[in-house]
């Protein structure tokens, strides 16, 4: 499979997927649930954009059958040429648990890349991340691009606890500011992400600003209404149940506006997994 | 000897018994720079209703032992713009379309049967029948013989294109319907679709799809469509369309061995989009190394008789 | 809190609601030394004929994804040496004994349930009328409203214990079963009994199975079992034994939840022989999580309302 | 659970079996299809007598669905005292690939001891015992058994090809005299192993000899009928599918003899998987 371009029924132009059966390079657990797992998947790596994803496989047989998401997190690089990818693992099931359990060698079918990604913006509007727990997986690659860029980068981060926030040194080193928050007030904010992001939207004034987000569902719904609110405009990453993740069995489709109180059905998987946040009908169901 | 996989269903003929079930493989199109839609034996199309369909909300679908629940509720683009705007480009791919149609009511078919007769490009209807997901009409008709009947003779009447009814499996007795649908002309007969089931969070004592019930799909029920095939083969002569957790060339063959022309494969192909190639390959091996010359020859070919004893040193 | 776990099914009181599905475990007393049988809700022994019975040569089962068909063809002792040999162990080990009947005609069904009523230690009766693998009578009652009609009322009339009829999943509408069931004076039913399916080795072309079909049981089945459960829930009072598939607690409450009353595990135990207690006890975890006093408060209990929105930073 | 025996309902005495989850010691590949799992299960290896088995399943999940029976090649001794046991395995499906695949602290879920032993004989009856391929697999705990108790050993072993006969210098260090056959006559005879077993046994004259076999059913038949046709007693240990292991499924049956045309079926994990050659009705099916 070459890196083709082909347009993407739902109206997107993505580089055609590849089938890998990607060695485990290393399994670095960060907590009780969370791990990073780097795979060699050269083809995958090159031509991966952030926010995009790759269906993943532990294992044969049945447990799991199918496939599942995950967003590429980090794109290795040897000599400047990408050969490897990270994902950032939450253990809740039985593909999670398998990912947190690999070891070196294993191998993960892995299938991508996959799905629209974030839209990269350039200085002066700044970039402001908003992350939800693992919602935080695109946001490396994104960081990476838009610094390259010399765009200037945010991250909100929130999680229950600070033992969950990770990876802080990792963006600090790459000149990403950082405004965190805990459900427990172990660091940053007590309470949500949305608290210093709001406190930042209003102190923001006239600058421009771009604002992305990737979480749970009503965290997405709350960073998109809080930046049409402010009007700013922002780019959801959206997490549903995925089949297939290439358009084949509409398992995973969000609703998106049709007219002001209208909504269909588009298939996150082609249309998305990124939104732009007003797209997205928050009420529909 | 490059082995023979063309089969034939009625009247037509396709390239290879391999055919992309339908509502597992979009439009044919979203795959199309993916896999040369040209090399299937078919592509069987998302089911249609003559309308557009918004389809149940989310969560539609949910994974079970060696399975998945889906409750879709047939989202689709409706019969006019599948035919201005998928058809085309499948024409050009050279793909063989098999469209997957739903009605509400015997009407729908009919209409939808005809519109497509007069569309270019289309090799055969399959009659969906039997989806367990939505509540009006479709299953209704799959679940009565007369309902089944009645459906492929008016069918019949406005198309010539060849006619196939797939049959639900949440029967008592799924070769009465295969029957039913021989006699009122049908071409050939497609099975099974999804078996009607439901899976529930314990945690929240929810059902885990928002339409409470979906069908069950993927290599559980194998041996499940595999017997009804089986069954299906010795009640009726019309060629049938297997289908039901194929996920490799043996499971393809072991549905073709009971009883199948041809075959669906569906769920599998979510975990490998790129599979096709591997079953049709796989089949060629096996024909090769049986010495079968063409694939039609193995059809129905199970031995009953009993078994031999044989002594190898294992 | 200490919940309780005891359950009722008709006039029948089990001290918990995990019972050994009949014919995956024995007479019970296989297990005897390894299982304190005195802690199970109940026993359902293996299915039992007047007579003896040879059942099918082998082979007899095959694994299948997620699943397993057998067709051991009822092989048993007879009624008479299960009374004579087997009951005394069963009572001495204060099992609680339901025993599956099965028979080639209703006098059978008669005369089995007249026989064990006179017996020591039997707790109730299930009758077998879905069993697939075997040609004569059982399954032609299960899979016919009036024949499950008349062997239930029948059976009734002869005995005074419970009287479970056990229903095939392989109809159309089960819960019409369940009515008939119902109606007809049962004191319970129990679904699901085995998925008639079959296995073909594509090198000899032979079926897997000496009887060439068999029956699927195992996590497999187990969307479908659940949908049928809730489906009989929602038809009929009196309580439902439900199974298949079952290997966790969870599973266990899943079947709770769309309706059953109290459940039984088979394939499962063959992997897990010592899953009793793991089942037991994670039934009462369930319930202190859930601060339910009563086992018999979750059936049926599944909320079928919109789901809402709930917000964790996950 | 202790070590409590029970009369076995098909009316033998075995030890109560245990489920262990075992840790893979040691993975010896023997050939492309062939290995021998070491397996850390001191109470099952403590129990085991030759000619047992153990109820195997590699991984969670439903691929493979059910246990497998593995008879006890080795019981491992630290000490003298036995904390392991190997198993020879053959790769013919699911359960034999992980087998085959498994590696050092993988864990394989083990139930047993189970089912009939051999019967061990004392001088001077010797004891021959003829394998045919993984066959093999009960003779390396019976041998030690018998050499224990001075018992004079041969093993008829065969197979396709040379390179699928092992073990034989551990037989030979055992004083256990070796009769090879290959199909393919690479070693030993030229054809199967009821060659030479049966030129021993019109050599054996007077000698008191029993005959153990474990092999495929045609060969177990043959072995029987030629070692009745001596006059000499055999145990045959028959190769059943098996759901349970314990007497729950009655999927594992062999038809045992019932006066002179008749016969019954008798589960082979309780009444078997070691039966009396004479006792099976080898025309039944
Ligand atoms: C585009 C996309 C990108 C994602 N990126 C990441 C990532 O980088 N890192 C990460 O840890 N997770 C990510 N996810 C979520 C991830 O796909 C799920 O956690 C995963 O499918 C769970 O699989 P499992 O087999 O471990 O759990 P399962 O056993 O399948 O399910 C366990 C529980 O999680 C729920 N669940 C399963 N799948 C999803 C899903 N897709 N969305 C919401 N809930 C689900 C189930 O309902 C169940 O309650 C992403 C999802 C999407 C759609
Ligand atoms: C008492 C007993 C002791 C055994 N000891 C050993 C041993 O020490 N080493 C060893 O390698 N094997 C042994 N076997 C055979 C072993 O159980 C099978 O090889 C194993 O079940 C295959 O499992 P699988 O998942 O790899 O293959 P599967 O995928 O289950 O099957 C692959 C193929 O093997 C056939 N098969 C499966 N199970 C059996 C069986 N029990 N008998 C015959 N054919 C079967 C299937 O029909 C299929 O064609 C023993 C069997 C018994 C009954
Ligand atoms: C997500 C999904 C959507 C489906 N949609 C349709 C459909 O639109 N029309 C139809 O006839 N069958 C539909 N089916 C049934 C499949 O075509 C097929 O009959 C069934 O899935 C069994 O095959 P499999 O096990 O290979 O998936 C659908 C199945 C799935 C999983
Ligand atoms: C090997 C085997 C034998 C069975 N024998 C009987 C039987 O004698 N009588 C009966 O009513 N059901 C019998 N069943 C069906 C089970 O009781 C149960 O209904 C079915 O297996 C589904 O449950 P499970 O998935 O937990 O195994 C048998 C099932 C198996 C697997
Ligand atoms: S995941 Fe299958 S259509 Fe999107
Ligand atoms: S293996 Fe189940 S009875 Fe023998």
């Amino acid at each position: 499979m070459g890196s083709v371009l082909k347009p993407g029924p739902e109206g997107i132009l993505t580089p055609m997927p590849v089938d890998v059966e990607a060695r485990v390079i290393r399994n670095t657990r960060l907590s009780s649930d969370y791990n990073v797992l780097a795979l060699a998947a050269p083809d995958i790596a090159a031509a991966a954009a952030p926010g995009q994803f790759v269906m993943v496989k532990p294992g044969r047989g049945c447990t799991p059958l199918l496939r599942r998401p995950f967003s590429v997190f980090e794109v290795l690089r040897t000599n400047g040429r990408a050969d490897g990818l990270t994902l950032l693992s939450k253990r809740v099931g039985v593909t999670t648990e398998m990912l947190f359990e690999a070891v070196e060698g294993d191998v993960v079918s892995c299938l991508g890349p996959l799905g629209r990604p974030y839209t990269a913006v350039d200085p002066p509007v700044e970039a402001w991340m908003v992350a939800g727990g693992v919602g935080l997986a695109p946001f490396a690659a994104l960081a990476e691009l838009l610094r390259a860029r010399g765009t200037s980068v945010t991250l909100f981060y929130g999680a229950r606890t600070s033992g969950e926030l990770f990876y802080l040194d990792w963006f600090r080193d790459r000149g990403v500011r950082l405004a965190l928050a805990t459900e427990d007030g172990s660091l940053g904010d007590r309470g949500r992400v949305t608290l210093p992001l709001e406190r930042a939207l209003q102190r923001a004034a006239a600058r421009e600003v771009m604002v992305y987000a990737c979480g749970p569902e009503p965290m997405l719904e709350a960073v998109a209404r809080m930046a049409a609110s402010y009007r700013r405009r922002s780019e959801v990453s959206v997490e549903r149940v995925m089949g297939c993740g290439l358009g084949g069995c509409y398992s995973c489709v969000v609703p998106v506006r049709d007219g002001p109180n209208g909504h269909h059905y588009v298939r996150s998987c082609l249309g998305g997994p990124v939104f732009a946040g007003d797209d997205i009908a928050w009420d529909a169901h | 000897m490059t082995p023979d996989l063309s089969v034939r269903i009625g009247p037509l003929t396709l390239k290879n018994p391999v055919i992309a079930a339908s509502g597992c493989f979009g439009y044919g199109v979203e795959y199309a720079g993916m896999v040369d839609l040209s090399l299937l034996g078919g592509v069987a199309v998302k089911g249609l209703f003559l309308a557009p369909r918004e389809g149940h909300p989310p969560e539609r679908i949910v994974e079970t032992p060696a399975g998945m629940l889906n409750a879709i509720g047939l989202q689709g683009i409706g019969v006019h713009r599948f035919i201005s705007e998928k058809l085309p480009e499948l024409r050009e791919r050279r793909a063989t379309v098999i469209v997957n149609i739903c009605g509400s009511t015997l009407e729908e078919y009919v209409e939808l049967a005809r519109i497509l007769s007069d569309a270019e490009g289309v090799a055969a209807l399959e009659l969906n029948i039997s989806c367990p997901n939505i509540k009006e009409g479709g299953i209704t008709f799959g679940c009565s013989l007369t309902g089944t009947y009645d459906v492929v003779s008016a069918v019949k009447k406005v198309t010539s294109l060849p006619v196939i009814p797939k049959l639900t499996p949440n029967v008592t007795d799924v070769a009465s319907f295969a029957r039913a649908a021989a006699e009122a002309g049908a071409d050939a007969v497609s099975l099974v679709n999804t078996f009607l089931a439901m899976a529930i969070d314990v945690e929240t004592r929810r059902p885990k799809l928002s339409n409470i019930v979906g069908g069950l799909s993927g290599p559980a029920i194998r041996p499940i469509a595999v017997r009804m095939v089986y069954q299906c083969r010795r009640s009726v002569k019309i060629p049938i369309v297997g289908m039901g957790g194929i996920a490799s060339a043996r499971d393809a063959l072991e549905f073709m061995i009971a009883g199948a022309d041809a075959v669906q494969v569906g769920t599998a192909s979510f975990v490998d989009p790129f599979i096709w190639t591997k079953l049709i390959d796989g089949i060629g091996d096996y024909l090769r190394r049986h010495d079968v010359a063409r694939v039609r020859d193995l059809t129905g070919t199970i031995d009953t008789a009993a078994r031999e004893k044989e002594w190898i040193s294992s």
